[in-house]
């Protein structure tokens, strides 16, 4: 029996509690996600982007739990070594489902497990809409009646909601905890923002697109932009928190109520990372200043704008310094010059084209180098550079399809012909 | 089959296969005999609804015996931090001249738990489950238990502790005096009482867990000591809906040192919902 | 006996040869790849790039097969139906691993295996390409030898290796049976001429780029063009078969001979679209045709055109008309108009900025609306709306990084600021 | 133990667990024994070495015996269409009250594609191989086999025929009378001849194959009945390098009816390559 008494002593070590700390009793609990036929829609139909965002997961957990435990490493530790861990590996191999953040960042979700589960909680409202939006088996009425019971889903937990009015600058920005993270860890913040551009940005292809191939390709075009942003940090990242009007304006304008949500919601995860880099805030006030700051999130009282005043603030910070537009800076396809699968002759000796064997060069205006209807269209290169189908025709001509004009040309394409004999 | 044989190959197939099953589809959320007997403090989400689809059970004890277990289940996150389960183990005993297969009793169980963990405070829960009789190889009474479950998580592990006892009129199978033989495996309903611990280490950018656990039992049975065993096991995130879990364990003490293995594999979905 | 005898029979029978089809002994044989340290390397590093090569496998196979096996189905077959579901499902969930493309195409396997063969080998070449210039370890002399090496290791099979002189497009497209396929499949045609615009535009981003993070940003860009060419087939789709030193002509100067090998490879693939869709060719013969035309492709005598001929025709046949160049098309990141992380007051009744209480306005020129000297580069909305940064200064000026200009600038972008009040 | 069930048990480990060994890591080439006993008649590529990582086998036979066996084999293509390869079956069998354990035997063995399928003629392959004495539960004597396969392909499905027949000085082991009992499982090598065909259908887009074989083996063991036997397996391409396979079988005729499971994965590698 005293053997066993030991043992017990033994198992028991581990749960006395460190005498320092008073003891906390949360009780906030998990809900399942709102059950639906439109569930994991986005990562069947979008893999790449939807892996991202488990990613993103890992991301936002590091930087919290190495904030609490480490509070006197070096920002290399985060703007270097985490950084690097993050770009080069985790988003470059993200993982295959959505994480558990609670394995990552464990300190800190017994630090605060309120906050991380009003997180978890908004996190799950953010994938279920991109269900929503990719679902081709919804019309644009079954999508706003989804997205309303989502968001009627949400608001069963009021104590894990974030409000849906407009929270000020100011309770982001103008605290006495304020811009310690953005100070300390300029690239990792910048991280950040472009996570939450991204995060908001990819609704507005899929709010957007007229059609599945459109959604596919815009969801691309969005995904591509993010890596963009990676490509020569912190410049390259945004200078400020990305707002969802201005980001996605066309899913705020249809979604208000979620994106004022998504803009709280990603304010919050720029106080707690203030709070905890802060050594102002004594490691014995950063619970109490967390949670009262979620508690300001929660209410529609704290901070409130008016949803014009929300707008008009989002416009006034610039899309110019969040990142861009989530979509149509693509510039369009160039314009062929020639009909649909053309065949050009060619002398076997130099490559020179002499003519056409089936097809021809398309609008009358290459004969004589004049600009077609479409010029304005073209890549620039295209008009310094000689054109070779000038003056040939098909021997046969066929009536002539006019192309579209692509509506985005690219300001200025390489010239393949620059170097190579005409 | 003589009585005897029966009511011994009835009582190995019941403490063999039979545990309160607190299934729970998110890897890390380890479950009893999924794939340890030492689970942690934590229910299914409230409004979840987890089945457990194929969780296959092996066990080797003396004599070359082999078992083999389905055991269906499923578990339901009624309330925050609460959840009830039911599970039907269906069992084929193997003794190699004789053969047994059917239903082993209806599992039934509610797990509370009564906190979230914090910086001070372990998670702390408790469980009170019932074995029905039903089906051949099922009791002949029902059977209770008790359990409390505490996690405690550092930075790199977790440890889960474990403490059961069992009540009820089954408990008088022990006046049979001892069966053929020492039951192997993850028997914790016919304890008179166990306790272990359990430390698992996450991978979480896999979602990945693996544990040990060491736990010791009384058994039932008149005449048996104290009862040590061992375990290791694994859980693995395979889709946002499903998971699949393995584990082996073995008895350190006793004649027979007989061994198990697991695998099964778990899927969730929520409950419908609709606003009011 | 006589039940063995005739279960034997039963089992038999199912090997016995129509009576029509001459008996065909080939003996061509299988290779493993070369085995390197960067073996799978791309498929560790770009993953959604990769699997999209795997989606390729199986749209290459299915169209062979269907051509072969269903002479008489209507071309809404591969028009419509295999189209939709390459495009919907299979390149939008592609598959995890390379395909085994004899189970996709077994009948034309069967048909041409010294020809599918060919085709395998040099995918094999594709992808372990991609292996060696995605490999961060290999500097550029470690790459080049190790292109030196697959070049040579794939010249190890001159019964399967494609001749590293070039073709004159004469073998393509001025045979008998020439164009019977982008004439019935115009689609399919374009999606063939698409995913070659991407296995050889791919190159181009991994060999350009200056770091890690450029050739991330770089193959997802390249991917979302080749997402943009699906949005509206055929008319989106290249118009002719892109020619590596048009999409890829930085990879093309530097590896010319793999340039010219993927060329005629993917000119031997619509040569073979052409053979097996072109009724004028009886089915006795198709085999025979495929064969003498893989034949001409390994020779280095048949339609060989020089180097300078080949860069010459590739021009000439105009990279506007072969889905346009796999890099360089995404413009630059807008330029921000505040320092990082800079704070904004303001008005929470309006939403209307007030002054900076962190941070500035870059640039003097803002204060006057005057055009900084990066105007040009700015987004043209941005000249045409009022400035809310004008005349607001930061309470205690810091130091002002001047903004890199971005180099390339959307052509236009959306402006958050119409319509919100300023 | 006697020396006869020694013999019984060194037998019937041989029989249920070494098998020609025609690896191939791709999930498309099946392979004796993973997870049919009938295969195709292609080999692993020229240049690719393939390791077979964790061969599983788990049987049942007479009386409740199982049979563990982990097989690790290499397999080369040292030529053009050829493969050579060499196997160590490691069997553990339980029966019960005494179990044993141990390598049996050395399995080598060549397989050379005559051609490749065309539309005309299927494809035919030649196996020659031999199992050498090693090991406490290998044979005394070295035995033969010789094989042919061919592999026909339709648009959905292919048929594989295999034939096979044994030779050599093992065979004596008949004159000592039946052994304690039929062994189950896929027992290739000492029968005096085998017979069947498998039909597999593949999913192209996931890299899954499944496949149904039946066949027909006359036991060495001096009055048997041939015996007809039904299995059914898959492959998988988990990975480019990677294939896990999973089959189970049953006999189809004798007073025991026995059955098995298996579970293996392979990896493989391509030979180190200079150019001259």
């Amino acid at each position: 029996m005293r053997r066993s008494l030991a043992i017990a002593a033994l198992l028991l070590a581990p749960f006395l509690a460190p005498a320092a700390l008073p003891a906390q009793w949360a009780r906030v609990h998990e809900q399942f996600y709102l059950q639906a036929p439109h569930n994991w829609v986005f990562r069947d139909q979008y893999q790449a982007a939807d892996r991202l965002f488990n990613a993103f997961d890992y991301g936002h957990a590091i930087l919290y739990e190495t904030l609490w435990t480490r509070p006197d490493a070096p920002a290399a530790l985060l703007e270097q070594k985490e950084y690097d861990f993050l770009t080069r590996k985790v988003l470059v191999k993200p993982p295959r489902v959505p994480l558990e953040e609670a394995a990552i960042e464990p300190k800190y979700a017994q630090l605060a497990p309120e906050a991380k589960q009003m997180f978890e909680w908004a996190h799950i409202l953010h994938r279920q809409l991109y269900d929503v939006l990719a679902d081709e088996r919804l019309d644009a009425a079954g999508k706003d009646r989804e997205v309303a019971r989502l968001l009627a889903y949400y608001r069963t937990r009021p104590d894990l909601a974030f409000s849906a009015r407009p929270k000020s600058m100011k309770l982001m920005q103008e605290q006495p905890y304020s811009l310690a993270f953005r100070r300390a860890y300029p690239k990792f913040n910048g991280l950040i923002w472009a996570y939450h551009w991204l995060q908001v940005g990819l609704y507005e292809p899929l709010v957007v697109a007229r059609s599945q191939p459109e959604r596919q390709a815009g969801v691309r075009a969005t995904v591509a932009r993010f890596w963009q942003m990676l490509a020569d940090p912190p410049r390259s990242f945004p200078h400020q928190m990305p707002m969802t009007p201005a980001v996605a304006p066309a899913f705020s304008a249809r979604y208000p109520e979620a994106a004022i949500v998504f803009d709280n919601l990603h304010s919050m995860h720029d106080v707690i990372s203030d709070i905890l880099a802060n050594d102002a805030v004594p490691r014995s006030r950063k619970r109490a200043e967390i949670l009262l700051a979620a508690a300001r999130f929660r209410d529609d009282t704290s901070y409130v704008m008016s949803r014009d005043a929300w707008l008009a603030m989002a416009g006034h910070m610039g899309i110019e310094n969040m990142g861009g537009p989530a979509v149509n800076f693509l510039p369009g396809l160039p314009a062929p010059t020639v009909t649909y699968g053309a065949v050009m002759t060619h002398d076997d000796r130099t490559g020179a084209m002499t003519g056409f064997s089936y097809g021809q060069a398309v609008g009358g205006g290459h004969a004589g180098h004049a600009a077609p209807a479409d010029s304005a269209a073209k890549p620039a290169a295209r008009t310094s550079a000689p054109d070779p189908h000038a003056g040939h025709h098909a021997p046969a001509p066929a009536p002539t399809p006019a192309p579209t004009p692509a509506p985005k040309p690219p300001a200025k394409a390489p010239d393949p012909h620059a170097g190579h004999k005409p | 089959m003589s009585r005897r044989l029966a009511a011994g190959a009835s009582a190995a197939a019941l403490l063999a296969l039979v545990r309160p099953a607190h299934a729970q589809t998110d890897f890390y959320n380890t479950d009893a005999g999924r794939p340890l007997t030492i689970e942690d403090a934590y229910p299914v989400e409230r409004r979840a609804l987890e089945l457990q689809a194929a969780p296959l059970r092996l066990e080797r004890a003396l004599g070359g015996t082999y078992r083999w277990g389905i055991e269906p289940e499923m578990a339901l996150g009624i309330l925050p931090r609460t959840q009830v389960e039911v599970g039907l183990p269906l069992v084929y005993v193997d003794r190699g001249t004789s053969r047994t297969a059917g239903a082993a009793g209806v599992d039934v169980s509610v797990l509370h738990t009564l906190n979230v963990e914090t910086l001070t405070v372990p998670a702390l829960a408790l469980s009170a489950g019932a074995l029905l009789p039903a089906g051949p190889l099922g009791p002949d009474h029902a059977y209770g238990t008790l359990k409390a479950v505490a996690t405690k998580t550092f930075s790199n592990a977790r440890l889960h502790l474990n403490a059961q006892a069992a009540f009820g009129p089954g408990l008088s199978l022990a006046s049979e005096g001892p069966v053929s033989g020492p039951v192997g495996g993850n028997t914790l309903e016919l304890s008179r009482w166990l306790a272990g611990a359990a430390i698992d280490r996450t991978f979480p950018l896999r979602s990945l867990l693996v544990a040990v656990e060491a736990f010791a039992r009384a058994p039932v049975v008149r005449g048996e000591e104290v009862e040590w065993n061992a375990g290791l096991g694994t859980r693995w995130q395979a889709a946002p809906r499903w998971t699949l879990d393995a584990g082996a364990g073995r008895h350190l003490t006793g004649d027979d040192r007989g061994w198990y293995v697991t695998a099964g594999a778990a899927f969730s979905v929520g409950l419908p919902w609709r606003a009011r």
